[in-house]
């Protein structure tokens, strides 16, 4: 099944993809398919396990079903104060 | 109450905003852009935030220091954008009837909100790459893209 | 620096002594008059201080805590006279390289300077006589000498 | 021996012996001894072991010798912050 995710980039991610945010059609079925997929396709430096995933802008499972119309965001180690 | 600030953060009127007559006991935490890291001197820092994740996840770290804590007022404040040397990054108020209270509920939550609040800080050198904190692989210092 | 003062202390002015460009943590400790002690309603204050070994002892302290944590700065002010609610009574400010030590020197400081200092704090109440804390013999509020 | 001795009241002691400074005569050899005298004569409700002393603006042990011209405080307990 093909969904329709809109993705934000953060810091790190945004500068490796070039861009704030997209919209894109895939077939993954979790976020951990999703980034692996995006990973590949844009040289994204961090490994999955050293990310953290947010959908619709709560903190979520990585290998939470996608839904079709999901915010997704990927969140790098933070570093706050 | 957790919020982002994208211009100068200003202590004197968030501490006005913590007086209460009832409290004996307040506690401040600032967080100043020291001009070093890990031995390397910095020249400024860029910090970015994803704002309805970080307000959403600082006011949870927020109500856990009201449950666990003795406390009466809480107020934190982080800052986005660009900092200079000297500049407030961070500020953390909590009052409280005894300093225990104060003392232990500040330190929880410049703990967690450092730790869990969705907010990332980007180091500028003399004559070297930026980095973004934390986020090197491969034990190497993690670079910035090359502008596009 | 440990210092009393006859007049409100200014906390912004004390804070701004300390900044620093190696500094990215400032910690400040405020005690202000509370409207209440044990569950008794307060209606006004008096500090009175032995000017001559209150001064010596906080410095003590303070040099205590500088040999103790890993510090940049240390600023303490204990106010002297009559402070009434929402007053501040002492305030404490540390800067350091990181967190932890400024958080470790401040609670010392608050601490010791509570403990050690002589500075003694009398309360009054609505209808009732004053009371000097700390100083009530047999059980008793210990009260103060009629007016003579 | 007598002993001129200079004596600085604060807080309670200070309300309870109804000023702030004297200069005495004593034949007290010890700060605990001077202590007991003035308190049987002015009536101060702390007992010595409630108290520190100081002399010449320094915390002193209780049986150290008073010296001729001392200055003397008897400090209650303190209450400062």
């Amino acid at each position: 099944m093909t969904l329709t995710i809109h993705v934000q980039y953060f810091a790190i991610l945004r500068e490796q993809r070039g861009l704030s945010r997209e919209t894109l059609s895939t077939t993954a079925a979790t976020a951990v398919e999703l980034y692996t997929e995006l990973q590949a396709k844009h040289g994204f430096s961090l490994p999955a396990d050293r990310l953290r995933v947010a959908i619709n802008d709560e903190f979520t499972a990585w290998n939470a079903p996608l839904r079709d119309g999901a915010a997704v965001v990927f969140i790098p180690p933070v570093a706050g104060g | 109450m957790f919020r982002l600030a994208e211009t100068p953060i200003d202590p004197a009127a968030l501490l006005h905003s913590l007086g209460e007559a009832r409290a004996g006991a307040c506690v401040t935490f600032a967080g100043w852009v020291r001009n070093h890291n890990d031995g390397r001197p910095v020249e400024q820092l860029d910090y970015e935030a994803y704002p309805a994740l970080a307000v959403k996840e600082g006011e949870r770290i927020v109500a856990e220091a009201r449950a666990k804590f003795p406390v009466l007022g809480i107020v934190a404040v982080h800052r986005t954008g660009s900092l200079a040397i000297g500049d407030l990054a961070v500020w953390v108020g909590v009052t409280a009837e005894h300093r225990d209270g104060a003392y232990a509920a500040s330190r929880y939550l410049i703990d967690e909100l450092k730790a869990r609040v969705p907010i990332w800080k980007k180091e500028h050198y003399a004559g070297a790459q930026p980095v973004w904190i934390n986020c090197a692989t491969r034990g190497e210092h993690a670079q910035a893209a090359p502008p596009r």
